[in-house]
């Protein structure tokens, strides 16, 4: 029975599920409970957005708050994870994996490789990115970039409530580690999300809109933007295919493939930095795999080569926005 | 009490407080207004710290403060009116706007940035330090930091790094009992943080943060050893913040009238006042036309902020590189 | 002295120190042949150390280990066959050569990983402890680490974490004057790691790591405390390696005859036989039968070791995920 | 007057000129003195592999040993950069960077923009890189991507003694935070290079060979091994252009687009993981700027997505091999 909810809810939603079903699954992170040792009340933030509240009236010290030590907190998610638990662990912003990023890369991501298979790894990482906020330069990075760079690490981008819903679930029954990005512009996202628990396979592009003339490929909180572009233009009379990939890594090529095969035309919308990015990731998928089908260059769509800046009015200009989608889409379309 | 300060060091540390007090008010209810975008981490309550600290600092001397920083620019002598146009963002602003609460910074007064990583300044701190002892200037760094934050790795690396170095650095933990909703008494795994001084050879000691002699007095201790090479040292300030962890935390993590208590008991700017008005030949007019002037300045950075422009397209790219 | 451990016990430690000897003497010749690849640490001379503290662990606890981790992995029943090939890149490695010296692990055993990265273990034992605690299985974590990675901060981050959140952990901190060519005496900023453990509230102790039985008595105490959740300990032991940082090292920053005067004076085993001789019913001949079983169990896994396989094309991109 | 010299003297020489010429340029990192309070000899080390040997004796505390705290190391480094010194600091393995990658992207390569030009923070972070030492998962990644992704950062590969000395000198003599990437399997390669001081200004590719049919841009260590795929593919016929960009941030995009456009084919070869990489950053600025000259896919030659494996069977399997690179160059030429 679906029912319409946010994207922070179906969150929610999955954590607890997912706890009920398993007790090995266990949550932590900063205040992931908060309040903890304090004066006032218990469970008093249930996260510094309020994605985890309640878990902590329903399954106590199953869900545990964390000094700021995020190389000890994300370093025990690891150990735990590889010693019989499920975690999992909340990196709040995506933007502080600077200070505990080796126990992510050298640690979790290699550990089955290194030891011949020896060790499984099982740890869910959520964390918020994204810019929109005006959080500023540390507090507003995609970043999932270098996550996906990294081999042995997964990486889940939702950006609708069902899919963040359906992903987490798979997220934490699977047995690798995962980097699972929240963006904090889609928490309030409403949509349609069974009550029941349900998973979305990783490596499965979704085909969020048919279309016949361009592929727009985006990611996260893109997808909604390209939304937006897609509709302006289709009364254009161009009609754009959104191709969500959902996860970075593992990545659904075949789907990418197939849309530009149909179009010939492809348009990148990724909210990062540009270089070393998904956006050139996906570029040279298709120059590479996809080189016959294509008509036009590829174009892409990011933010600049440079910080997130705080003020509204830059960080507007700042992050893609559907005008500058449409303007890619154009040239493509009339090259 | 016998105050080795004069009158106009005793004003002038009243002005700062009183600043710092002004400033972080106003800045709450024009957040409450809707006016001031982003997060944002009021230090009200906290004055003693930041002021009792600077004033043992000079111009060329370093800070780098953290999140909760307004204080600490404002006692290191940031200009008030770049900062607030900085937290509304606009061009005018001490960073033009791109910055914000979170990252304002003046190289030029010593201040080398509020941080929007917790722990992020420890380790820099150890940099200007360096700094001062490689161009023997007799320059001193000094890092402000939270409760939470010496609990991050980068803190300690630094306390372990300055001893080692014997960098002029001194360590100033502001233990207001909370990082964001978690108390310290939990997350701190020892009774006082200087406690952790022992750990790596410097001398520890823990004041009373809302008494600002005691706050600078242990400073100056710690600052004239740094001078004279004799190493870093730990202070911790226990003290409170008024408001919440940021702008819109409704703090039901405090019992509930925590705060109230807080102001009514412990407001270190009350406490410094009375000192002066009953130990020094300060009287309440010189205190009230401070007063004054601290409401006109911030009235008028308010004011000037909220007119002042955006940044616009041309400001987007700059400043990313000096050259690329 | 009186000694509490049973003949058996004695003899299987006596094993197991003889084992990491003759393993990392071994490897030393091999590699000055040239036949093992990449960088090798050895652990010789520490013997004590791993097998003092191991002896009080179960299978089914944990450890993790930093880049000199044979003797860990040994005391901790990792196969010595299978050790040897991984340190050869062999195909019937521990690792299936895949990991090589820095990075043995075998998790059916409770050996969570040597590790590349100094201070990488600390935190992944925070993890052990917090299983152990959540499945309340009586079990414990531990973590080897050198009086380099003690400066690291993810150690001491690892060791708040650990008392904040009650785990049983034992972190054992093995000093042996040197991270690489660096004194510890300069690069720690206190006398002793142990006196970190104050600024973390949980108990201390530094002990002589050439001296079995004081190893394994402050293990003992502090394994014990931490089963009965009495949360985690810091064990110091103070100990010294007879081979360079790294195969390779020509360690001209130790004094000429540091490791001589080491091996003669303050050989571990040594010691341990002399004791077992002298306050035990153990004779030379107990202790003879098992030099050559071990000297025995040395030759068959290198000669094995170089005659096996290397990995193929086909392995090179297994288990980089468990399905993708 | 060139002599020919190893690259790892090459770099020991650049410091040393630095340090001569401005006293404010000090050198830190770990055992780069080596035996700091030990009871033999100082120096003893001069870097883990002895880059830095002899520079103890001439400049004494002006290098300086550090406790194993990479963050407060390269903290260190950044808040003395931005306070009057130009500090080069050793990131002993890039592998490392994940124990104080915070101290870099947060902060060194966000204060300029973040503080709206009041600060300058002109640090040098060198870091050895690369597999090919048999050094396993953990001292063998590339990396550089990483860093090429963030604004703020500037990053550097040099290919040979001459540009390490060359681009070294620029790279101390830089405003902004500079990357210097050593490849740790090129120390002992020998080449000209000058006595004198000289810089090569950054963002300026250097055209390695000179070819008709088929580009190969190559990074760092991968130049070298192009340049041994030409060799043999000029007897097959086949003439390769070798552009090495020397840094890939900023990166000299005109002279990549020329050679493209002179050839219509393009290889990359790039030791790192293929995913959100060079190799993926080069071929999509070829598919959207260079995208009419094409005349075949663009292909990458890169290490594939896993950890770097120890067995040296296995890690010469990994490493991109002037036979992959031959393959990829007769397949474009085939086209
Ligand atoms: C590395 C990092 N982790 C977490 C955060 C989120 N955060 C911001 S402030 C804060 C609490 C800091 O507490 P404390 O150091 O005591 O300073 P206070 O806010 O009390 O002044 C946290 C967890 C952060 N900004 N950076
Ligand atoms: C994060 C990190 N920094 C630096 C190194 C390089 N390194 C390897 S071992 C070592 C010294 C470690 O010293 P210690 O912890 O005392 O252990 P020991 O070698 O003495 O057993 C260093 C600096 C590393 N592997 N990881
Ligand atoms: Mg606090
Ligand atoms: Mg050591």
């Amino acid at each position: 029975m679906a029912r319409r909810i946010t994207y922070q809810l179906a969150i929610n939603e999955a954590l607890d599920q997912e706890m009920a079903r398993d007790e090995t699954v266990i949550v932590m992170g900063e205040d992931v409970v908060g309040g903890t040792g304090a004066s006032g009340e218990m469970d008093a933030w249930g996260g510094v957005l309020g994605v985890t509240k309640g878990l902590y009236a329903k399954y106590g010290d199953r869900i545990m708050d964390s000094p700021i030590s995020e190389s000890a907190l994300v370093g025990a998610a690891v150990g735990a994870a590889a010693t019989g638990m499920r975690p999992v662990c909340e990196l709040m912003f995506i933007d502080f994996l600077g200070v505990c990023f080796d126990q992510i890369y050298n640690q979790a991501a290699k550990f089955r490789y290194m030891f011949g298979g020896k060790a499984e790894t099982p740890v869910v990482i959520r964390t918020m990115y994204g810019a929109g906020f005006r959080a500023a330069a540390q507090h507003s990075q995609c970043l999932y970039n270098i996550f996906t760079h990294v081999p042995g690490l997964k990486v889940v981008m939702p950006s609708s409530p069902y899919d963040a819903k359906g992903l987490l679930i798979q997220a934490i029954r699977d047995n690798d580690p995962v980097i699972f990005c929240e963006h904090k512009a889609l928490y309030a996202m409403e949509g349609d999300v069974p009550e029941e628990s349900y998973t979305i396979p990783f490596g499965e592009a979704n085909i969020v809109r048919e279309g016949s003339d361009v592929t727009i490929v985006a990611l996260g909180r893109m997808v909604i933007q390209a939304g937006k572009a897609a509709a302006a233009l289709a009364k254009e009379g161009i009609s754009c295919e959104i191709v969500d990939p959902r996860t970075t890594s593992p990545f659904d090529e075949d789907t990418v493939l197939e849309s530009v095969e149909n179009t010939g035309r492809l348009v990148i919308v990724d909210e990062s930095n540009p270089r070393c990015s998904m956006a050139t990731d996906i570029s040279s998928l298709v120059a590479q795999k996809g080189f016959s089908s294509l008509k036009a260059p590829i174009q892409m769509v990011t933010a600049p080569h440079s910080p997130v800046p705080f003020s509204g009015a830059l960080e507007d200009l700042y992050i893609p926005s559907p005008a500058k989608i449409e303007a890619a889409v154009r040239l493509v379309a009339n090259y | 009490m016998s105050i080795d300060l004069s009158v106009e060091d005793l004003l002038d540390a009243y002005r700062t407080m009183k600043t710092i007090r002004e400033f972080e008010e106003r800045v709450h209810v024009e957040f409450a207004k809707g006016g001031i975008p982003g997060f944002v981490h009021l230090y009200a309550g906290e004055e003693a710290s930041a002021t009792g600290v600077c004033m043992n600092l000079r111009e060329t001397d370093y800070i780098a403060s953290n999140h909760r920083g307004h204080g600490h620019c404002i006692a290191k002598g940031v200009e008030v009116d770049g900062m607030m146009a900085e937290i509304y963002g606009k061009r005018s602003g001490t960073c033009h706007g791109k910055g914000g609460s979170m990252h304002i910074a003046d190289l030029d007064v010593g201040m080398m940035g509020a941080n929007g990583i917790v722990g992020g300044g420890p380790p820099l701190v150890c940099g200007a330090g360096l700094t001062a002892k490689m161009k023997g200037n007799g320059g001193v760094a000094l890092a402000f930091f939270g409760d939470g934050a010496s609990n991050q790795g980068t803190t300690f690396e630094s306390l372990n790094l300055a001893t080692v170095w014997k960098l002029p650095v001194v360590f100033v933990a502001e233990n207001n009992g909370y990082a964001e909703a978690t108390a310290a008494s939990w997350s701190v795994s020892c009774e006082d943080i200087s406690t952790r001084a022992q750990g790596f050879g410097m001398p520890g000691v823990t004041v009373d943060g809302h008494d600002f002699f005691a706050v600078h007095k242990a400073t100056k201790e710690a600052v004239e050893r740094a001078r004279n090479g004799g190493g870093p040292t730990l202070i911790e300030c226990k003290l409170d913040r008024f408001f919440g962890h940021f702008e819109g935390d409704n703090q039901n993590y405090r019992a509930k009238d925590e705060v109230k208590d807080i102001r009514e008991n412990k407001d270190c700017i009350k406490r410094f006042s009375k000192t002066l008005l009953s130990d020094t030949a300060i009287t309440t007019d010189d205190l009230a036309a401070i007063d004054k002037e601290v409401q006109a300045l911030i009235d008028n950075a308010t004011a000037k902020a909220i007119a002042d422009q955006e940044p616009g397209a041309a400001d987007l790219l700059t400043d990313v590189y000096i050259k690329y």
